[in-house]
């Protein structure tokens, strides 16, 4: 047992909802399991829970805590013989896991979206940009022709691209990485999803190109009021982009806090995790590190 | 813009300069090599000329003829300076210039290859794509066991044992030979591929014929063209599935088919064609074994024929083809990478 | 500034080790990644090298320990080292590199032990007990429980296979580290880790450290000096607490200060609370 | 990285412990458990396990081939048991000089394993070698080997086997040679391809940083790394070797009779096809077998020895 | 199936090299000019010890015996139209002789050379050829010489057309077609088919079909495939086996002949061992002949040990050796070799040459010879054999002519044994030194009555098979099978006397 109890029970909306009272998406005990090589199961996503309205919700924890993993799950898209149940998984009044197939697929990419790491290797070499972002609206809004070409353009402009005809007739290894992510942003947004899963989108990106994309990011999830679970691993950055910060270790959420109360979190994890960090203005050395208890992880 | 292009056009002709430098040196490789086999090979090749029964002074004579008096570097300058020339001299064993025989031989053994890979391809590509998306499934094992049929029978033994049942017993297909004497006369000979000449010809009943001759070569180097493509596509596309495009591909709802087939196999096909290109090649070779169950009037019987014999002209003429296309198969390949990767079109 | 005379802090141990190049050049091909470059490091000083992605900082690292070659410029050990020439045995035996992927900087094949051997067979130095005591105090002196010694890379975490990478790179007492970004594929936690570790050997040892990063903190945590790169060439210079202080008066500079306090919303639609960090 | 979270294992002998430590106390102990995690990659592919079961089988024959087989090889009956049909005194049958034919699979055992483990020792280390050497150096070094491989490459392998022997002259040995001279190139492609994908990597500079000399760091380091895909190749090629020995006994380039090599039985049995099937349908059969096993060996060795699979901290 | 005129026939052929009569030496080919061309005399198919008219309606013989005068019949054509006259037959044999190909020698032991062959060889009127030869041989020796394909009749008017520096239309000869005989050979396509056409101008009874076409199949099981289906109507490269499992088929059958081809192996008489007499005779003993008669050449040879083949004149059927370990043995041991010797044998990759070689590896082993066979194709054991490299090399020996000189004039003649000889035949290969022989078969070739003649081979044969380093083994017989609705086709017993001009098809 975590020290505070199973976190943020799913009791009406989180702060800073949206307009909307109905959370959009409800998670609950989601568990992720991969079969393990001496048979059985190896869980890596143990039991996490939390609604979310149509506000930022960032995701921090080191690596292999499960974040992705949670991301992914929403999105139905774990690795192969992935495992995933939960007691409750709503989306908009949907239930995710007994859904068919089908419409789970016609979810994806129309309402629920998901940005990716590093645009290096998540756009796809062979295809155009443009034909990349115009496939998701082709297959979910039947579009064609001139007016899908308008909409795609639109698209691509919205994420602060100039001469969106540009850049729609590159390859992948044409754009600089900045560019790419944002072209993976429009392609995801161009079928304006209620929901964003970015997982680490600017993690592979330059320190100055990094704060743009988070600037088109930012400016999406405002002007549209779509939710957002932003996955990362800088607790700082996610501190001042988001509303709200899961913090999960082993697979499990250990602390649910407002990004601006950070500095009253309780867990001695999160606490760790922010006073290990070196820092400008107050320098300090040794610098405190993580003294892991075997208490955090059961 | 302008500029870009011209300096891209300037690598392009490099790289060509380049290919085209390399084509050359590969060909100066395989004239010494065939030079030194012909030399060191412990066949007179007199006596493919004038036979067993000469007396001796003719052997004599005909040794002068060919100048194998002289010393070795004269014969190899010799040698090589005709070869430039596309003089590859007059076949012993068919008493007709090297280079006729091949216009004859060539387009056999290119059409069987070909009907052969285009079995394997047809088949092989949704077979390994079957195999990659349905892992372990029915499907997979199946797969596997055709190619691993493919990797481990002999196909000299194979070819007879489908001789026996499919002419002789069931007499489904046409026996061995390109075509039914009946019709040998019937077809005008202009790219010398039997088929199309008869399509052309509006020969439809010697088509048939044709057909029928050439379905159970062809599906048997189609089974072994088979093997190695499918198994090449199943693990390249696996690879390719695992990708991180992929699963931008999904996150935007896109169906499997379309996954798999416009984004998986496109990326595979670079490599894909590589290996096709190689097995191509490697039906050319295949066709040797082949070629000689089936009495197959090609290269490869045309090659272990004259290599029998010591018939080094022919030998020459038939290696520096087969080099070639492997060489050509190459080129092309690489062209194709171009082509399908643009990452490699600009040359960055 | 360009001169070769060191400039800086005493040196803290004798026979302590400097740097200074001149003048470098880096090209691949057409393109010219690091140019005209120049700077000194005094005996036992550490200097943090920062800048954007591909504005050249690997490359100089590289250039100076010789793994990639340089059109043009020099590089020279000052202080205790002087006089080895770049490429020499004495050079490599005064000169390691530690390098940012801990994943790709070790070799997949081979154990801990093995690894940290193969310096000692290449410079023929200690055999049999001496060079097993030897390890043994490398792995010491990193943290690294004996217990490891024999295991893969696959078999270690991140922040393991760092502090392995640094083992085997102090393993020749070196008197000059050049180190690429050594903790930016490590998590936050373990980034402390080893940040304290490298801090401790350059008390204890006298080491001299070149820094590479783009995490202005991380670099200002270790070095004294700074010197700020864009298009392979340099921007800025300063110390450390000149640039606690903030206020830099380079873009480049001011843009890599920004990245390292997290995101600034720009205008202001939620007002967002400035980060807040506990004491 | 191991899991922490794995249930359902129960307690291990003293052995498997042993082995599978995290924590090895020696080199050997390393070692041992490297070995036995590539055999437990291995051992899970019941494929894998009968290729293997295959390739040992085919061993255990050749070593013990003259106390086993029941009839001498290469003596037999013109006049009274030739062409005999399977039957209790002669498994397989016999063939058209009355040799008993499972005799001479089993002797025959002896030449293939020699033919495959010679190619195998000739060619995969040539491969190695040049490329390695190849791919490292770069330059006018990488041309000219490059050059020299395609040039072997371009010419089809049978063929070019089938021109060497002809040079040579026939027999086992030098069929061997042939088929050696010609199996190499593939090899040296595939590591200098692997070589390349090396070249940048970080744990060479570091090596190069220590000193190490080009031919240390090819030998000790770069070879090493491109031996498994290599062996996994020439696992593979076994088949092909074997098909290919056979093709030049089929025809008559390989080894010499009375020696029962398979191609060559089936060459011979080619004859009687129609008419006394077994005489080729039972080295036949052995050829398909073995390469069978080498086949599924292969695959087997390649999904336990992919570096993908080596270890989880490869792809992140 | 196949069409109602045509006959085909599954057939190796890829011996032929040639299809000019003055160059053409291969058997393959033999049996098309035999079809194509026509002679001054011809051997009867059914003895060859006869001779007919072919273009000659007479012949006479001056009492010196060196002159002979033919008569030509009247109204001859060529199939290209043009008239066959005395010219024509006179150019054809001068050319052989001036080209001086490989079967020349056929017509150059008769004393033509070069340099008189136009005096020595002339038309002298419209029908009338004149042959004089240097001394006075057998006139069946001559006659049966001018039999030969090399003397085949060629149209003078139409080579001289296609005539290119002074070859006398070799070059295009090669692959062309330039005769008289009942069938046009269309077109020869290497390993591939050759197709004989009616020629409708010939002047004796036309054939009765208007085609035959060979195809070249390799494969014996293949060819009884093929005819097994009914695609092919005569299979020509049958093995025992396959012959056996036809007998009994309903619309199969099968036809034979004795050949003029000898199998046999030789020792190498520079090898110090195999030159011992007794290690030569125990090798004859060696031999399984009676099983080998029975299984390996069943159908396709008859067990004969002597140089002369069966149906020529003088030939003896004298098979005194068989499978006698013991013997041969005992032989070894007076030879100083009781515990055996290793030697090697060249052998030729084909069948039943192998076979055959590897049983006699097994029986030799009885007697503790251990022969290590050494297989390469035709050419390359040729190689060795024409240099006197061999230890002990198998091989045949098929007659240039009907003759029985043709054999005597190799197996036991050898002028000189010396490594530069002019002439280099069977028995100097072997390093076989035998001047007593060597006369003795000079002698033969003048002695002008047939039945002393006769004798005189008898008695050389009768020493061969005594002491010569050559183990005779078989004498081969053709087969051919044929679907049963072909009619009319008889094997002859030389290369070139198999003929098509009576086949049919019901
Ligand atoms: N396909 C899979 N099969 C088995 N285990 C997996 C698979 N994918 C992920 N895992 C395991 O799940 C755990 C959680 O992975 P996840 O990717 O969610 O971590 P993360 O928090 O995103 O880490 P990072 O910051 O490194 O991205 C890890 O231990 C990982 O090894
Ligand atoms: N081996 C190489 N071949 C070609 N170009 C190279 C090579 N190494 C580096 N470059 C180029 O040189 C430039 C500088 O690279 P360098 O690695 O020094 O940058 P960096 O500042 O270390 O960047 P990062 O923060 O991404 O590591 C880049 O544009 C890069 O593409
Ligand atoms: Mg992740
Ligand atoms: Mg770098």
């Amino acid at each position: 047992m975590s020290p505070d109890g199973t976190p943020a029970a799913p009791s009406g909306p989180g702060p800073g909802a949206g307009p909307g009272a109905a959370p959009l998406l409800e998670v609950e005990d989601l568990r992720v399991a991969y079969p393990a090589r001496g048979g059985g199961w190896h869980e890596v996503v143990r039991g996490v829970g939390f609604t979310l309205g149509r506000e930022r919700l960032g995701l921090v924890g080191e690596s292999g805590s499960g974040k992705s993993q949670t991301g992914r799950a929403l999105m139905g898209l774990n690795g192969p013989g992935a495992r995933v149940s939960a007691a409750r998984l709503r989306f908009d009044g949907i239930d995710l896991l007994s859904c068919p197939p089908r419409q789970r697929r016609a979810l994806r990419g129309a309402r629920i979206a998901m940005v990716l790491q590093d645009p290096k290797v998540a756009l796809n070499p062979v295809m155009r940009v443009g034909d990349q972002v115009a496939e998701g609206l082709r297959a979910h809004r039947r579009l064609a022709g001139a007016a899908l070409r308008a909409r795609v353009l639109d698209a691509l402009a919205s994420v602060g691209l100039e001469d969106p005809a540009r850049v729609a007739r590159l390859y992948p290894h044409e754009v600089s990485g900045g560019m790419g992510q944002r072209v993976m942003i429009a392609m995801m947004l161009a079928a304006e999803p209620d929901l964003l899963i970015a997982d680490e989108p600017t993690s592979a990106l330059d320190v100055a190109v990094q704060q743009q994309v988070l600037a088109v990011l930012d400016r999406c999830v405002a002007e549209r009021g779509m939710g957002l679970v932003f996955v990362s691993h800088d607790l700082r950055l996610v501190a001042s982009f988001c509303d709200r910060v899961l913090v999960m270790y082993a697979g499990r959420v250990v602390e649910s806090i407002d990004a601006g109360r950070l500095h009253e979190a309780v867990h001695p994890y999160t606490r760790g995790l922010l006073a290990c960090l070196p820092r400008l203005d107050r320098p300090q050395r040794p610098l405190p590190v993580l003294q892991r208890e075997d208490a955090w992880a059961r | 813009m302008s500029g870009g292009r011209l300096r891209r056009s300037g690598r392009a002709l490099r790289a060509l300069a380049g290919g085209a430098l390399s084509v050359a040196a590969t060909f100066l490789g395989l004239l010494a090599v065939t030079f030194f086999i012909g030399r060191v090979m412990p066949v007179d090749p007199v006596l493919a000329i004038v036979g067993d029964r000469a007396p001796e002074h003719v052997v004599e004579r005909v040794r002068e003829e060919l100048g194998l008096n002289q010393p070795l570097p004269v014969q190899f300058v010799r040698y090589v300076r005709q070869a430039l020339r596309g003089d590859f001299g007059t076949s012993v064993l068919t008493a007709n210039p090297v280079l006729e025989d091949l216009r004859r031989v060539v387009p056999a053994t290119v059409e069987l290859a070909t009907c052969g890979i285009l079995i394997g391809i047809g088949l092989g590509v949704p077979l390994g794509v079957a195999a990659a998306v349905w892992q372990g499934r029915w499907i997979d094992q199946a797969a596997r066991l055709v190619g691993l049929i493919g990797y481990s029978v002999p196909i000299f033994w194979l070819g007879l044992m489908a001789l026996l049942v499919f002419y002789a017993r069931l007499g489904w297909v046409g026996g061995p030979g390109r075509i039914d004497v009946a019709y040998e006369y019937t077809v005008p000979t202009l790219s010398g591929l039997l088929l199309l000449d008869a399509a052309w010809a509006g020969e439809w009943e010697a088509f048939g014929n044709a057909l029928s001759h050439l379905v159970l070569p062809a599906a048997l180097l189609g089974l072994f063209s088979l093997a190695s493509i499918s198994r090449m596509t199943r693990s390249l596309l696996i690879a390719e599935l695992s990708q991180e495009y992929v699963l931008a591909a999904r996150a935007k709802g896109l169906s499997t088919a379309r996954i798999v087939w416009r984004h998986a196999l496109r990326n595979a096909a670079v490599p894909l064609l590589t290996v096709i290109a190689l097995s191509y090649g490697g039906l050319l070779e295949g066709s040797v074994l082949t070629e000689t169950v089936f009495a197959w009037p090609g290269l490869g019987l045309y090659l272990t024929n004259s290599l029998q014999n010591a018939d080094m002209n022919a030998v020459l003429g038939a290696t520096l083809v087969v080099g070639t296309v492997f060489v050509g198969l190459n080129l092309l390949s690489d062209a194709a990478y171009r082509w399908l990767d643009p990452r490699t079109r600009a040359g960055a | 500034m360009g001169a070769l005379s060191a400039v800086g802090g005493p040196p803290p141990v004798p026979g302590a080790t400097g740097l200074a190049v001149t003048g470098l050049r880096v090209a691949f091909g057409d393109h010219v990644a690091v140019d005209d470059l120049s700077f000194t490091l005094p005996p036992g000083g550490s200097l943090g090298l920062v800048g954007g992605s591909g504005s050249g900082k690997s490359s100089v690292l590289r250039a100076v320990c010789g793994l990639v070659r340089a059109q043009a410029g020099q590089v020279a050990l000052t202080g205790g080292g002087a006089g080895a020439a770049p490429g020499s045995a004495a050079f490599r035996r005064r000169v390691q590199m530690v390098f940012q992927d801990p994943y790709g900087s070790l070799h997949p094949r081979q154990t801990v032990d093995r690894q940290l051997a193969e310096p000692l067979a290449i410079h023929r130095l200690d055999r049999g007990a001496a060079r097993e005591a030897r390890i043994e105090r490398a792995l010491a002196e990193v943290g690294l429980d004996p217990g490891l010694r024999f295991r893969y890379p696959h078999q270690l975490s991140g922040g393991q296979r760092q502090r392995v990478a640094i083992a085997r790179a102090l393993i020749l007492e070196p008197n000059l580290l050049l180190l690429d970004e050594p903790t930016s594929a490590l998590d936050a936690s373990v980034q402390a880790e080893v940040l304290n570790l490298l801090d401790a050997l350059r008390q204890r040892r006298g080491l001299a450290f070149v820094m590479v990063s783009h995490d202005l903190a991380v670099v200002a945590h270790l070095c004294e000096d700074l010197v700020v790169m864009a298009r392979g060439r340099v921007v800025d210079r300063l110390g450390a607490a000149a640039l606690a202080a903030g206020g830099a008066a380079c873009a480049e500079t001011r843009a890599l200060q920004e990245a390292a306090a997290g995101f600034r919303r720009p205008a202001p639609p939620v007002p967002a609370p400035p980060p807040a960090m506990p004491a | 990285m191991s899991g922490d979270a794995i249930h359902g294992r129960g307690p291990l002998p003293r052995w498997r412990a042993w082995l599978e430590s995290a924590r090895p106390a020696s080199r050997r102990q390393a070692a041992a458990g490297r070995a036995w995690a590539a055999w437990q990659a291995f051992a899970r592919q019941p494929a894998a396990l009968a290729g293997l079961a295959i390739v040992a089988a085919l061993l255990g024959v050749a070593l013990l081939a003259p106390w086993i087989a029941p009839y001498s090889p290469i003596d037999g009956d013109l006049g009274t048991t030739r062409l005999l049909p399977p039957s209790a005194a002669h498994w397989l049958g016999t063939d058209d000089q009355g040799r008993d034919i499972l005799s001479r699979l089993l002797h025959g055992s002896r030449i293939t394993l020699q033919v495959v483990l010679l190619v195998a020792l000739l060619a995969a280390p040539i491969g190695l070698l040049v490329g390695t050497v190849a791919g490292w150096a770069g330059g006018w070094v990488d041309t000219l080997l490059m050059r020299v491989t395609d040039l072997f490459l371009a010419f089809p392998r049978l063929v070019l086997a089938l021109a060497f022997v002809a040079a040579l002259g026939p027999g086992i040995t030098n069929a061997v040679l042939a088929i050696a001279i010609t199996s190499w190139p593939p090899y040296a492609r595939i590591a200098r391809a692997e070589t390349l994908t090396l070249r940048g990597a970080d744990f060479l500079a570091a090596v190069r940083l220590a000193g190490a000399s080009p031919a240390r760091l090819v030998l000790r380091h770069v070879m090493p790394l491109c031996l498994p895909s290599v062996i996994v190749r020439v696992t593979l090629d076994m088949a092909g070797i074997i098909l290919t020995a056979a093709g030049l006994g089929f025809l008559g380039l390989g080894a010499q009779p009375p020696m029962p090599e398979w191609g060559a039985m089936v060459a011979n049995g080619r004859q009687y096809v129609l008419d006394q099937w077994w005489v080729a349908a039972a080295p036949g059969a052995a050829i398909c077998l073995v390469s069978l096993g080498f086949n599924l060996l292969g695959d087997g060795l390649r999904d336990a020895l992919d570096p993908k699979q080596a270890g989880p901290g490869g792809g992140r | 199936a196949t069409p109602k005129d045509t006959l085909v026939i599954a057939a190796a052929f890829d011996d032929i090299l040639s299809l000019d009569p003055a160059e053409s030496f291969e058997i393959s080919a033999g049996e098309l000019m035999g079809n194509g061309y026509e002679r001054l005399v011809r051997l009867d198919a059914r003895d060859p010890t006869k001779l007919l008219p072919d273009l000659a309606r007479a012949w006479t013989v001056s009492p010196d015996g060196r002159r002979y005068v033919f008569e030509l019949k009247p109204g001859l054509r060529f199939a290209s139209g043009n008239p066959l006259g005395a010219e024509d037959v006179a150019f054809s044999l001068q050319r052989a002789v001036l080209l001086d190909k490989a079967p020349a020698f056929i017509l150059t032991q008769f004393g033509f050379t070069k340099a008189q062959v136009r005096e020595r060889i002339r038309a002298t009127g419209p029908g009338r050829v004149e042959l004089e030869t240097d001394r006075a041989y057998a006139p069946s020796y001559v006659l049966n010489g001018l039999s030969a394909n090399v003397a085949a009749v060629v149209d003078r008017q139409l080579l001289l057309s296609k005539e290119r520096d002074g070859d006398l239309g070799a070059g295009w000869l090669k692959t062309a077609y330039a005769g008289s005989g009942p069938w046009r050979i269309r077109e020869w396509r290497a390993n591939e088919l050759v197709v004989l056409e009616r020629n409708e101008a010939y002047h004796g009874t036309p054939a009765r079909l208007k085609r035959v076409i060979y195809r070249h199949v390799k494969e014996s099981a293949t060819q009884r495939l093929l005819l097994d289906k009914g695609d092919v109507d005569v299979a020509r490269n049958l093995s025992p086996q396959d012959l056996d499992a036809l007998t009994g088929h309903k619309d199969i059958r099968t036809t034979a002949t004795p050949k003029g081809t000898l199998y046999y192996f030789s020792l190498n008489q520079k090898h110090p061992t195999l030159a011992r007499p007794e290690v030569r005779e125990a090798f004859k003993w060696l031999v399984d002949y009676e099983a080998i008669g029975r299984t390996l050449i069943r159908n396709i040879g008859v067990v004969h040990q002597n140089f002369l083949p069966r149906g020529l004149l003088g030939a003896s059927t004298d098979n005194p050796y068989r499978l006698d370990v013991a013997k041969a043995r005992a032989l070894l041991a007076k030879a100083g070799v009781a515990d055996g010797f290793k030697v090697t044998m060249d052998v030729r990759s084909v069948q039943p040459v192998q076979a055959i070689a590897e049983s006699l590896q097994q029986t030799a082993r009885r007697a503790g010879i251990e022969i290590e066979i050494l297989p390469g194709d035709g050419k390359q054991t040729l190689t060795k054999y024409r240099a006197r490299q061999h230890d002990i090399y198998i091989g045949q020996w098929g007659a240039d002519y009907w003759d029985p000189h043709t054999n005597a004039d190799t197996f036991v003649r050898n002028p000189d044994n010396a490594d530069d000889a002019r002439a280099k035949p069977l028995a100097w290969r072997n390093a076989w030194d035998i001047p007593a022989l060597t006369r003795q078969a000079d002698a033969a070739v003048l002695e002008r009555d047939p039945s002393k003649r006769a004798a005189m081979y008898r008695e050389l044969q009768a020493e061969f098979r005594r002491s010569s380093p050559f183990v005779m083994l078989f004498q081969q017989t053709e087969v051919a099978a044929l679907r049963a609705n072909v009619d009319g086709l008889q094997l002859g017993a030389t290369m070139d006397s198999t003929y098509f001009a009576g086949v049919g098809k019901r």
